[in-house]
Formats: C-alpha cells, sequence, structure tokens
C-alpha cells in the first residue's frame, strides 16, 4: 500500500487547487461527514437566529418587532424578506415567518442531519472497523443534495419568507399566497433524498462491512442507534417525498386532494405529514440516545447497563415510530382513532424508559469523568426525562384536548429535541472533537458554556409548560397580559441560553486556531475510532483492525494508548464472580 | 499452482472488462460489494413502493368515499384496452429483462443486447401509447386533474366527427367510448388521482428508459459477465417494481 | 357513572392540592370551571405525579452517583453488574402498568366529551380568517367586543349548568375552537361540520340593571376566552373572544339583547358590526393597509379592480363586496375574503355603508356642499315666479 | 494495482478473506430460463382474468344471483394483483433465491403501507360516528334570498342544516339513545 494511507484525512494535497478538489470530490465518509457538519452547523446557526427573534417578538404582549401600524419594523423587514408580492409585511407575518423558518430550518436542515449524516458519517465506519462507508458515491452524492435542498429554502427565505408553520398545512400552505411556500416544499423534498440516501448508506455499511468477527452484539450502540435510525429514514421519508410533491402538484395544478375547496381532504393532508414526520421526530432523537450511550460508558468507565435492552429498545422505537402518527390529531380525527392511536402512543413511551433507566444504572459503583461530554450527558438525562415524563399526558386523550397546539406542546418537543438530541449532539461533538480535528478544546470553558446552555434552555422552556395549561396557543405573535411574565422569562433564558452556544463557539475557534495537539483517545474509550490516529489516517486504519473485546469491556480492558497505571482495573476476582452469575 | 491449458488460454487474449472487474477498495470481496448493492437497491425500491403508497392512500380514502362516482368515473375516462396492453408490454419487457440478466450470468452478450432491446421497446411502446393515445386527447378534452378539469360531458358531435375521419379499427380499439355521460362531483379528483400516479409511474419509466440504455451500452462494452453484473441485476430490480407498480395502477383505475 | 349532562361524569378526584397558588399557576385559577374540567385535570394530575415521582427519584440517583463515583485517578471503579434481569423486567412492567392506567383514565374521561347531551343548547360556530362568528338559535350574533391582545374581540355568553353544543364549520382555512377554561377544543374544518359541548359550571357575570351592563362577578375575573389553537395565519394569533357564562335569565336576557338591533342608529350599528363580525381583521379604518383595503376615505373612490376594471365605491359596490367578495378584487390584494351571505341582514349591510360613508371626510364635505347647492337652486327657483 | 493472469487473480475475492469452495459457490445462482418463462406465462394468464373478472357482473348458485358489487371486485382484483406482483418479486426478482434480508425489507414495507393505508382510511370511515352531526359536508352561503318585497329574508342557517342532518341520522335505530334535538327556548 502506498504511504498516503498513513496521511490525516484532514491533510491538505500538494497545490492548494488540488485541495479544494480533494474536498469538493472526496469520497472519503470522513470529509463528508465533516462538510456536513459545517454546514448543520450553519443552519443551527441560521435557525438559532430566527428562534431568538421570535422571542423577542414574544417579550411584550403587543408587537415588538412589528410597529403598532402592522408593518415590520427596519428589524423585521430585513429579517423577513423584503419581496412582499405587492403585500404588506403585515403585523404578525414577520413572526409567522420567524417561526415558520426557525421550524423548518431546525427540522430539516439541522436536526435530521446533524447526528447521523454528520458525526455518523465521521464514526460509523470506524466504529465498524471498515474503511468506508457502502457507497461512498452516493454518500458524496447525498451531500450534494442536501446542499441543492438547502438552497431552495434559504431562496424561500430570500423570496418572501414561508408563513406556513413548518408542518405545511393544508389548505393554508395550498392557498396562501406569499412567495417562499413552494421554494420551501420543495427544499424539503429534496432534502428527503439526501436523508434516504444516507440510511440505504448506513443500513447497508452495517450490514456489509462489520470488521470480521464483529457480531450484532458487539456493535457499540451509537451504531445501533444510527442503524434504527436508518430504517427509519428508510420508510418514512419517502412519504414525505410524496405528501411534499401533492402539496406543490396542489399549488401549482390544483389537483384538489388536499384542497377543500375542490372537494379534497385536509386531514388527509394530516395523515400524509405525520406518518413521516412523527418517525422524523424519532429520526431526530434515536441517534442522541446513540450518542449518550457513548459518553456515559466511555466517560463512566462502565459496561453499559443492559446493553441488549438499549439496542433493541433502539429497534423497537423504530417500529413502534409508524404506529403512533395520528397522535398530532387528536382534535382534527374521528374518535375512534383517538383511542387507538392514543394506546399505540403509550407503547412508544416504554422502550424510551428502559433505556433512560439504564443510563442511569450505567453510572452506579463507576467511575465517572465529569467533562463536557458527561456533563452534556446529564444535561441530557435531566431534561429528556422531563421531555419524556410529559409526552404521557399529551397522549392521554381527555388531557392532550386541552394540551394539543399549546405551549406545553412547545416545551414538550423543545424538551426531547433540545433538551435530548441537540445536548446529546453537542457533548457528542466534544466527545469525539479531538478525534477528528485533532485538537483538544478548553475544558473549563466548554463546561461553563455546557452550564449556560444547561441553565439557559431549562429558564427558556420550563415555564412553557405552565404557559400551556393556562390555555396559550402555540404560534401567537400577540397574547393577553397575564402571560407577559412566563413569557419574560423565557425570553430571558433563550438570550443565556444564546450566550451559551456562542461561547461554545468561541471554544471550538479558540481549539482549531491554537488548540493543543489531541492524543489517540483521550477520554479512554474502547471502541475502534479510539485506535486509530487523531484525526483519523486516511482510509481510517493504517490495517484492518482485529476486534478482541466487546466495546464496553470496561471491566476487563484497558482502553488502547492508555497508561494502564492510570486505568487500573477492577478486582478481577470480582468481575470473574459477577460473570458467573 | 497449475494452470490449466483452458486458463493459458484465457491468459493469451486480452480480458473483457468484466473479468478485470475489481470490488471497491474498502470491500473485503466481491461479493460483500454485490450484495451490498443489492442490499441498498432493495432499500431503495422500498422507498419507491412506499412513495406510490402515497397515491394509493389517496386513491383508497377517495374511492371509499365516493365508490359510484368513482367507477363510473373510471369506466368513462379511461380505457381499459389501452391499459391492458400496457400491462402486457410492461410484463414482456420484465420477462426479457431478466433473460438479459441470463445473458450476462451465461456470458452470452448477444442473449443480453437482443434482451435489452426489447425492453427498451417496451417502454418506448408504453410511453407512446400513455402520451399519445392518453395523454393526449384527455388534454384536448379538458379531461384534467382538480382544477383544471374543464371536461363538460358527452360531446356528440365532436366524437361523430372522430368517428368519420379517423375510423379505423386502430382508433376505435383506443378510443374512449364516452356513450352518454354527466360528469358527476368528483370527476375532478378522480382525474387528480389518475393523472399523478400514471405520471409518476410514467416517469419511472422514462427514467427506466434511460438506465437501460446505459446497461445496453455498459453491456456492448464488455462490462457485464458471469462474475460481475450487478448495476445490470439492479437496473432489473428497478424495473420489476415498475412493473408491479403498474400492476396494481392498472385494475384499479382502468378496472374497478 | 359514566353519565353525560349536567352529572358529573366520572368520580375519580383531580388530585390537585385545592391551594390556589397552585390552581393558579397550572390553570390560570380556572379549575372546575365546566364538568369536563375536573376530568382532564384528574387525568393530567395522575400523569403528573407519577411522573414526578419518577424524575425526582432518577435525577436524586444521578447526581448523587454523578458526585459519589465521581473519578478519582488510579483508583478503579468497583464492580457492578452489566444487567439484571429482575431490576429490568420491574422497570419495564410498572411504567407499563402506570401507562396503561394513563390510556385508560384518558379515555374513559374522552368519551363524554365526544357525546353531546340530546337537549344541547346549539350554537353556530363559523370561523374564518380571522375572526369568529357564533349565531345563537334565536338568530342572534354577538355584538358588543372587548379589547383583547390588541385587536377587537367578541364577547359571547353561555349559560351556566346547561349543556352547549357548538356546531363549527370554517369558510376558509382550518381553525380550532380553544375554550381553555373548560378543556374543550376541536379543529373547525372548511368542507365539513366539526362540534363540541361543553358545560360551564361557575357563573362569571350579571346584568347590572342599574348601569345597563354586564359585570364580572369577581372583579378580577374577567371571564373566560376564545382562541384559535391551528395556526390560520397572518393574524391567527389575534382570533380571541370573551366568553361571558350566565345564570339562566341573564342568558336569556342577554340572547334577546344581542337580537334586538332594531333601536341602534344604523352608523353606530355599522360601526358595532365593524368589529363583531370582524372586519376589523382585513379592514382598518384609520388608513393602515391590512389584508383588504382600508374603509378610511374609501366612499366616493374610484378602487382599480385586478382585472383592469374600476367602480367608485357606493352601496352597491360594498353591497356586492360583501356578499360576493371574489367578483372584483382591488388592485394590491388577493381574494382572501370570505362571503357573508346568509350571515347578515340588509339592514345590517345598509348600516356598514352608512359607516363606511361618514369614514369619509371628503363625502360628507360633497353631500354637505350638495346639500347647499340644492337648497339655492330651491331658493333661486322660489325666487323667480 | 496491476492485472494478474486469470489463474492467479480471483475476480471474486481479490483479498482472498473466502475459502476457495465459498469463493465460487457462493456467488451465482443462474437464472433459468423456462420457470422465468412460465412465470411469464402466467403473469399474462392473471391479467387476462384480471381484465375478465371485473366485467362479471355476478354469477348463479342455483337461482340464486350473487352480485358482485364494487368492494367485491376490488377484493378480485387486488388478489390478483398480489399474486402477480409476488410471482414478479420472487421469480423475476429472485427473491427466491436471494439474501433473507431482502424479503424482511419487503416485508417490512408491506407493513408500513398497510399501516399507512389501513390507519388512514379508518380514520375517513369513522367520520360521524360518535356524533351524527360531525362531517355533514359544508354548504357555503345558506339559500339566503330576497323576498318579493325585496326585503331581506333570512335563510335555512347552518343551525338548521346541521339539526337536519342529524334528525335524518337519528332516525337511524343503531343511535336511538339520543334524542331529535329540540328547539332550544327562544329569546324573544
Amino acid at each position: 500500500m502506498s504511504g498516503h494511507h498513513d496521511v490525516s484525512f484532514l491533510a491538505p494535497k500538494e497545490t492548494s487547487f488540488k485541495s479544494v478538489w480533494a474536498w469538493v470530490y472526496t469520497l472519503d465518509h470522513k470529509r463528508i461527514g465533516v462538510m456536513y457538519l459545517a454546514a448543520t452547523l450553519l443552519a443551527f446557526f441560521l435557525g438559532g437566529v430566527f428562534a431568538v427573534v421570535l422571542r423577542t417578538e414574544l417579550w411584550e404582549p403587543t408587537r415588538t418587532i412589528v410597529n403598532e401600524a402592522g408593518q415590520a419594523t427596519v428589524t423585521g423587514r430585513a429579517l423577513f424578506g423584503w419581496k412582499e408580492n405587492g403585500q404588506q409585511v403585515t403585523a404578525n407575518n414577520a413572526y409567522n415567518r420567524a417561526f415558520t423558518l426557525h421550524g423548518t430550518i431546525m427540522v430539516f436542515l439541522f436536526i435530521i442531519p446533524a447526528v447521523p449524516a454528520a458525526l455518523g458519517n465521521i464514526f460509523l465506519p470506524i466504529m465498524l472497523g471498515a474503511k468506508d462507508v457502502a457507497f461512498p458515491r452516493l454518500n458524496l452524492f447525498s451531500w450534494y443534495i442536501y446542499v441543492f435542498g438547502s438552497i431552495f429554502a434559504i431562496w424561500s427565505i430570500i423570496h418572501g419568507g414561508v408563513e406556513t408553520g413548518w408542518t405545511f398545512y393544508t389548505p393554508y400552505s395550498s392557498s396562501t399566497n406569499w412567495g417562499g411556500v413552494t421554494s420551501m416544499v420543495l427544499g424539503a423534498f429534496i432534502l428527503g433524498f439526501s436523508s434516504i440516501f444516507t440510511g440505504i448508506n448506513f443500513i447497508a455499511t452495517v450490514h456489509k462491512l462489520r470488521v470480521p468477527g464483529m457480531g450484532w452484539f458487539d456493535m457499540p450502540l451509537f451504531v445501533w442507534a444510527i442503524y434504527a435510525t436508518a430504517i427509519m429514514q428508510v420508510l418514512a421519508t419517502p412519504v414525505l417525498g410524496i405528501t411534499l410533491a401533492m402539496l406543490v402538484f396542489e399549488r401549482l395544478f390544483h389537483i384538489g386532494i388536499f384542497d377543500p375547496a375542490l372537494g379534497g381532504d385536509p386531514v388527509l393532508f394530516q395523515h400524509f405529514f405525520w406518518f413521516y414526520s412523527h418517525p422524523a421526530v424519532y429520526i431526530m432523537i434515536v441517534p442522541g440516545m446513540g450518542i449518550i450511550s457513548e459518553l456515559i460508558a466511555v466517560n463512566c468507565r462502565k459496561r453499559i447497563f443492559g446493553y441488549r435492552a438499549i439496542a433493541f429498545s433502539s429497534i423497537a422505537i423504530a417500529a413502534i415510530s409508524f404506529l403512533v402518527w395520528a397522535h398530532h390529531m387528536l382534535t382534527s380525527q374521528t374518535a375512534a382513532l383517538n383511542a387507538i392511536f392514543s394506546a399505540l402512543t403509550f407503547l412508544v413511551a416504554i422502550p424510551t424508559a428502559i433505556k433512560v433507566f439504564n443510563w442511569i444504572a450505567t453510572m452506579y459503583k463507576s467511575s465517572i469523568n465529569l467533562n463536557t461530554g458527561m456533563l452534556y450527558a446529564m444535561a441530557f438525562l435531566f431534561c429528556f426525562t422531563i421531555g419524556g415524563l410529559t409526552g404521557p399526558p399529551l397522549a392521554t386523550l381527555a388531557v392532550d384536548i386541552h394540551l394539543h397546539d399549546t405551549y406545553f406542546v412547545v416545551a414538550h418537543f423543545h424538551y426531547v429535541m433540545m433538551g435530548g438530541t441537540v445536548l446529546a449532539f453537542l457533548g457528542g461533538l466534544h466527545h469525539w472533537w479531538p478525534k477528528f480535528t485533532g485538537k483538544m478544546y478548553a475544558e473549563n470553558p466548554a463546561r461553563l458554556a455546557c452550564i449556560m446552555v444547561f441553565i439557559g434552555f431549562n429558564l427558556t422552556f420550563f415555564i412553557q409548560f405552565f404557559l400551556g395549561t393556562q390555555g396559550m396557543p402555540r404560534r401567537y405573535a400577540t397574547y393577553v397580559d397575564e402571560f407577559e411574565w412566563m413569557h419574560k422569562i423565557s425570553t430571558t433564558g433563550s438570550y443565556l441560553l444564546a450566550s451559551g452556544l456562542l461561547l461554545h463557539l468561541m471554544v471550538f475557534i479558540q481549539s482549531l486556531m491554537a488548540g493543543a495537539p489531541a492524543p489517540k483517545n483521550p477520554w479512554g474509550g474502547l471502541t475502534f475510532e479510539w485506535e486509530t490516529e487523531s484525526p483519523p489516517i486516511e482510509h481510517n486504519f493504517p490495517h484492518e483492525p482485529v476486534i478482541t473485546h466487546g466495546p464496553y469491556d470496561y471491566d476487563t480492558e484497558v482502553p488502547p494508548h492508555c497508561d494502564p497505571r492510570e486505568w487500573p482495573l477492577p478486582d478481577q476476582a470480582k468481575v470473574a464472580a459477577l460473570s458467573h452469575h | 499452482m497449475t494452470s490449466l491449458p483452458a486458463e493459458s488460454a484465457a491468459m493469451d487474449r486480452e480480458l473483457e472488462p468484466h473479468e478485470r472487474y475489481v470490488p471497491g477498495h474498502h470491500w473485503r470481496n466481491a461479493q460483500d460489494e454485490m450484495e451490498a448493492a443489492k442490499l441498498g437497491m432493495w432499500l431503495f425500491l422500498a422507498t419507491e413502493i412506499l412513495l406510490f403508497a402515497g397515491f394509493f392512500c389517496a386513491y383508497t380514502v377517495f374511492r371509499y368515499w365516493y365508490p359510484e362516482n368513482w367507477h363510473a368515473a373510471s369506466r368513462h375516462y379511461l380505457n381499459w384496452k389501452i391499459g391492458a396492453a400496457n400491462t402486457v408490454v410492461l410484463l414482456l419487457s420484465s420477462f426479457t429483462i431478466v433473460l438479459a440478466i441470463r445473458g450476462a450470468q451465461t456470458n452470452r452478450k448477444g442473449m443480453m443486447l437482443v434482451n435489452l432491446f426489447i425492453t427498451e421497446l417496451c417502454a418506448a411502446f408504453f410511453l407512446v401509447v400513455k402520451l399519445g393515445w392518453e395523454y393526449a386527447p384527455k388534454w384536448q378534452k379538458g379531461e384534467l386533474p382538480g382544477g383544471f378539469f374543464t371536461y363538460g360531458g358527452h360531446d356528440a358531435s365532436h366524437d361523430a366527427h372522430a368517428a368519420t375521419e379517423h375510423a379505423s379499427w386502430f382508433s376505435t380499439l383506443l378510443s374512449v367510448d364516452h356513450g352518454h355521460y354527466v360528469t358527476n362531483a368528483y370527476d375532478h379528483i378522480f382525474m387528480s388521482v389518475y393523472w399523478i400516479s400514471t405520471a409518476t409511474h410514467g416517469f419511472h419509466v422514462f427514467a427506466g428508459m434511460i438506465v437501460i440504455g446505459w446497461a445496453m451500452w455498459m453491456a456492448a462494452r464488455g462490462h457485464y459477465g458471469p462474475k460481475h453484473y450487478t448495476s445490470l441485476e439492479n437496473i432489473g430490480l428497478y424495473w420489476h417494481i415498475v412493473d408491479v407498480i403498474w400492476i396494481f395502477l392498472f385494475p384499479l383505475l382502468y378496472l374497478v | 357513572m359514566l353519565t353525560t349532562g349536567s352529572q358529573p361524569v366520572l368520580g375519580l378526584p383531580p388530585l390537585t392540592l385545592g391551594v390556589e397558588w397552585w390552581d393558579k399557576l397550572w390553570f390560570n385559577g380556572n379549575v372546575g370551571t365546566s364538568t369536563f374540567s375536573h376530568l382532564s385535570d384528574g387525568a393530567f394530575f395522575y400523569t403528573f405525579w407519577s411522573s414526578a415521582v419518577f424524575f425526582v427519584i432518577l435525577m436524586y440517583l444521578m447526581f448523587w452517583w454523578a458526585w459519589k463515583y465521581r473519578r478519582i485517578p488510579g483508583v478503579a471503579p468497583e464492580v457492578s453488574p452489566s444487567h439484571n434481569t429482575a431490576l429490568e423486567l420491574t422497570w419495564s412492567i410498572v411504567p407499563t402498568i402506570l401507562f396503561a392506567i394513563m390510556f385508560i383514565w384518558g379515555l374513559v374521561a374522552y368519551i363524554p366529551m365526544k357525546i353531546a347531551p340530546a337537549d344541547s343548547e346549539v350554537i353556530s360556530v363559523t370561523a374564518k380568517k380571522w375572526a369568529w362568528s357564533l349565531v345563537y338559535d334565536n338568530g342572534a350574533s354577538p355584538l358588543k367586543t372587548e379589547r383583547i391582545a390588541d385587536m377587537d374581540a367578541p364577547i359571547f355568553a353561555l349559560p351556566v349548568n346547561r349543556p352547549t353544543k357548538f356546531i363549527m364549520s370554517s369558510q376558509d382555512v382550518i381553525h380550532s375552537m380553544y375554550l381553555p377554561a373548560f378543556r374543550a377544543k376541536r379543529d373547525v374544518f372548511p368542507n365539513f361540520y366539526t362540534g363540541q359541548w361543553v358545560e360551564p359550571t361557575k357563573v362569571s357575570h350579571q346584568w347590572n340593571e342599574s348601569e345597563k351592563l354586564w359585570e364580572p362577578i369577581d372583579p378580577l375575573h374577567k371571564g373566560y376566552y376564545l382562541t384559535c389553537a391551528e395556526y390560520c395565519g397572518d393574524q391567527h394569533s389575534q382570533m380571541w373572544g370573551r366568553i361571558m357564562v350566565l345564570s339562566e335569565g341573564d342568558y336569556q336576557l342577554w340572547k334577546a339583547q344581542q337580537a334586538d338591533t332594531g333601536s341602534i342608529p344604523l352608523d353606530v350599528l355599522g360601526a358595532t358590526l365593524h368589529k363583531s363580525k370582524g372586519c376589523v381583521a382585513c379592514h382598518s379604518v384609520d388608513g393602515s393597509t391590512g389584508t383588504g383595503p382600508s374603509w378610511l376615505g374609501v366612499w366616493g373612490a374610484t378602487e382599480k379592480f385586478k382585472d383592469g376594471g374600476s367602480v367608485v365605491v357606493d352601496e352597491n359596490y360594498i353591497r356586492e363586496s360583501i356578499l360576493e367578495p371574489g367578483k372584483h378584487i382591488v388592485e394590491g390584494f388577493s381574494n382572501q375574503m370570505p362571503s357573508f351571505q346568509a350571515q347578515i341582514t340588509d339592514r345590517e349591510i345598509l348600516s356598514l355603508s352608512i359607516y363606511i360613508r361618514s369614514l369619509s371626510k371628503n363625502q360628507a364635505d360633497k353631500d354637505a356642499a350638495a346639500a347647499a347647492a340644492a337648497d339655492e337652486m330651491k331658493k333661486k327657483t322660489e325666487a323667480k315666479p | 494495482m496491476t492485472h494478474g493472469p486469470a489463474s492467479l487473480y480471483d475476480t471474486v475475492d481479490p483479498h482472498e478473506t473466502l475459502s476457495k469452495d465459498e469463493a465460487h459457490s457462493a456467488h451465482l445462482h443462474v437464472t433459468p430460463y423456462w420457470p422465468m418463462f412460465w412465470v411469464f406465462m402466467i403473469l399474462l394468464a392473471l391479467t387476462a382474468l384480471t381484465v375478465w373478472s371485473s366485467n362479471v357482473h355476478g354469477f348463479w348458485i342455483g337461482n340464486t344471483e350473487i352480485v358482485l358489487g364494487g368492494t367485491a371486485h376490488i377484493l378480485i382484483a387486488m388478489t390478483i394483483a398480489v399474486i402477480k406482483a409476488a410471482l414478479v418479486a420472487m421469480y423475476f426478482m429472485h427473491l427466491k433465491y436471494d439474501q433473507p434480508m431482502n424479503t424482511v425489507i419487503v416485508g417490512a414495507t408491506i407493513f408500513a403501507v398497510i399501516m399507512f393505508i389501513g390507519l388512514t382510511l379508518a380514520d375517513s370511515a369513522t367520520r360521524g360516528v360518535m356524533d351524527p352531526m360531525e362531517h355533514k359536508q359544508v354548504v357555503h352561503g345558506g339559500d339566503a334570498h330576497r323576498a318579493a318585497d325585496g326585503t331581506f329574508v333570512k335563510g335555512k342557517g347552518q343551525v338548521d342544516a346541521a339539526r337536519e342532518n342529524a334528525k335524518a341520522k337519528e332516525t337511524n335505530p343503531g343511535h336511538g339513545e339520543t334524542k331529535p334535538a329540540e328547539a332550544a327556548p327562544s329569546g324573544h
């Protein structure tokens, strides 16, 4: 084998042109992953800006970013588009566009691809001991589709914005005449293909590229989670594709399938949409759960409690996720179906609960390294438990009638998505940052930022549960005075949250500019990615790695490239006694 | 290692591309690569099925609500003979592409090329019939989806004119017998489902023609042989799923 | 146990603490306000307390262990099992049982919400962008409005301790009629009817005969809200309504008052209708452009249409715009307005015309000038012979 | 990479991770001709059967005519279509000879499709079951009109229309527990 195999995958080529070309036409899963990471972080920033804007609008009961005459202020106009189809930006449209763009960008451009396509792309093949994903060209193609779809989505912002909500409910979305809807819908349609191809790639990789000797239950739990996610991506996303295509047809050709004015059925659209979008929220959270399994096992130096239960629960969530979609429609569909879907929805809560119990049980009698990654894992457990436990009230029929489409749902959703996926993503980013950049980050500033994010997040969203039970509907630009104090707390929290995230950005920039070189295995992990260089070499390993132990055998193994004196093993006699049970 | 005479002979001639084929650098062997490719293709086919499931779902719901209307619309606007002819053509093309794969497996290039060519012809026939004898007349008569539906019912003078001017066995076979028909309230939704599902299917046929053309080119250049024909096999799988979807669309739209 | 109507539907306790600040925090003090509210709240607090117990235990263990088992360099972790079948089964089965109870509780409380008693008062609800219009069985629509969240929200009334059923439809997109205090919500669709019913249990307002107004019984509690819970566009957040719950006698009085518009002068009625019919959502009267043209100064002006024609705004054009709004769209606007056919009387249309006319200062001046000219002509003709 | 002579270089297994027997036995299932031909013929026959069955009005058992309604025709046509699709998948698409995982994928897909269509239809099919007044079509505009003397006569409003619908539904004995809604006392 030639010499370039020993070079870091990030290393530039001989000439700058070749270097650029090597990124543009790379088939290396790690480079594609890094490109995804850059793109999704950009989308996260953009979505975050809209979030801060909409929280600012809610600072006062009446209008903040639009003036009393009902027109957008300069800020409002600058943010929400200058092409107005001959219409004024009316009172609330600025706000409506802010939350729509926040939702669409965060969901389609950030959360769905963030963990699987960015971190998954970089680490899934390495964790399997493979040189690359199964279909490297398809992988690159997925990235370009993602960029192409994102351009459509961004274009819609310039082209007057979108104000349908990220759910695009008909007949509002099929009848509204703001310019951006069609291009945003097309953007989401195209992004769906990126998601599908990534999912196909990962399933084939897991099936066919595990290193010889690695059985299904020797796989790291992150891989299990990505695998379960990929199943959902493949089986659910095409329905989103056809839904959005039919919505575009509805807008362009007035096919009348969803449009009641032509004899169609708007509830049918909701079924179509949620058949994808409910699995989609598991597409968003399950990879985050995979990261948490890694973070807790590595930083606790402990064999994960109930490995098989966690692995199977990922698959169970994937399977059940297809049966619960209509709990989003408890006020719009028929009573008989409500009863069915309420019951099915509780099923999905069980594997989720099992995971949380297992993670916390792993911490028992362990050796916990409270680095930023572990802090995020604990923050995740705190927030995700709240998010998870506020799900059952929403699945309980009589309660959901009251809470549906209120801030309770907003808070629940953000506790799961932001408090779950995003915190897990940030934890995973810190966990693997030294590995794929080759640079350490500054631990204490990162910890501070983590605490700011955690407090800011809870400040922002916890109060929203009470807003919801008191009856504040979501997607409201103006509200009655009695909710003001709660909105003020929430907005304050969002600023703290944003500051914490900016501090993270600074920590990362500092690390890239002047970070200390990372060792091969800074946290003492046992999975394959910690055996290779930091950053990994071009084909991941100089030789095909050999599997000698399970991913979490901390009882019997000293992690590779770690000093055995610093990593004393537990009392082997006790381990042996336990394993005889 | 002792070489057999036949193998020595093979050493002497220049190897065909399929004989020289080497799997991608990240694969452990060619079999893994082929199985992964087929697995990926099946997953893609799963997405195709679910994509069309959207149309079938819309069909089911509206058919449940307006059964008589849909039955009448199906009988009135569509000619089952066209659908049946296209079904037969697609089945034939499915069979020929199976034979093409057999040609690759048994290293018979001629068999492969001839069968791929027949497949291509069938696809072309399907599209010509679809565009020429279904879409074009419907476009003229205003039997368009949803809001564009302008068909006003039976136009006797037009039909009589058509009957006298162009009466041949062929046009009689392929024309729709309008009879005395009064349009129903939900005809336009039936036409919507008809148009979007058949157009999407037609687009898949068209995409199939392109990839089968590419497969012919690859076959002619000797890229397919007993040891490597992965993309041909995957194209075959794709073509079969196009056929399977039509197997469901045909009775649903044209017959019941 | 499971009856509908005025009887309590389910004997399950709401599991609230009964403490004022607690009720205020969770439900803005609106506890026990309808026959549903304690059903819904009971199920809610069951999920809340069972979740709270789990949450506290889990977080206690997490933080305690994070401290107790923090890493000390060179010290090996203790040995502990990596799975325990009995424990894992327990923590799978216990939540399953709790979830099963949640489901059953929710379902049992939900079924009565769906079956309206046969003797319900029927109110027809029409939602449109962006206003609610209620028609009572005597043909009355609410006339008064109140400023809520920066817009004019109509004031409705419901009878206490008697079921009221809403039959709802929408004129454009999906809305959702949400009565938070009564824990009731149902989506409103453009092409089919949906229904929901409530039975309020606490009177909020009474008629003050001396002041001739409806006043809240508790000055701090101004009644209940009606909101739209399904996003419906631009002014979604301004589809508020105020609900008064009245005693039976007061309710009949209120309904009769709303039906009797005969004694109101036309221009005042027009101004009232501008708010109560929801015109205000799109048509300002101060010249600012909304979804539709402002009414200020529009009377007598020449409006250009999208399709090229034009018209001088007069009674005829206003009548046409109300009954067939899609016929002529003014340039720069889009076809958004629903038709008001069968929802408005001729007298009401006329009063809106007069109101719009009164908003145009030019027209008033012109009218005065014309009247003066007519007077002069009259004088001249009288003087001539 | 240089190309060695064919005998020295196994194209199936360049990295030589399979044993010699595995490398040569594992790869191919050569598509047989005649079974495929017969499958094709069966498919044609089934197509003809679908067309024929769709035009069958009914059949006689003794003196009783069993009329096939729309549902029966759909069931027949879909049964035949499923058989055809299964034949294509098993033989033409080699599912019968292939990795079992591919069949698992097909199974999962069919499961998802059935759930999607079935549960969505369950919503459409149960509208108005709990509350007979729900899910009646809305007719916009009502039937208000001008009387001969030019005054505005209020037409049948939504409430009346909905009540009539409910009455029609409630005459059905299945909903006997609720009485027809009577007009509430008027405020006048």
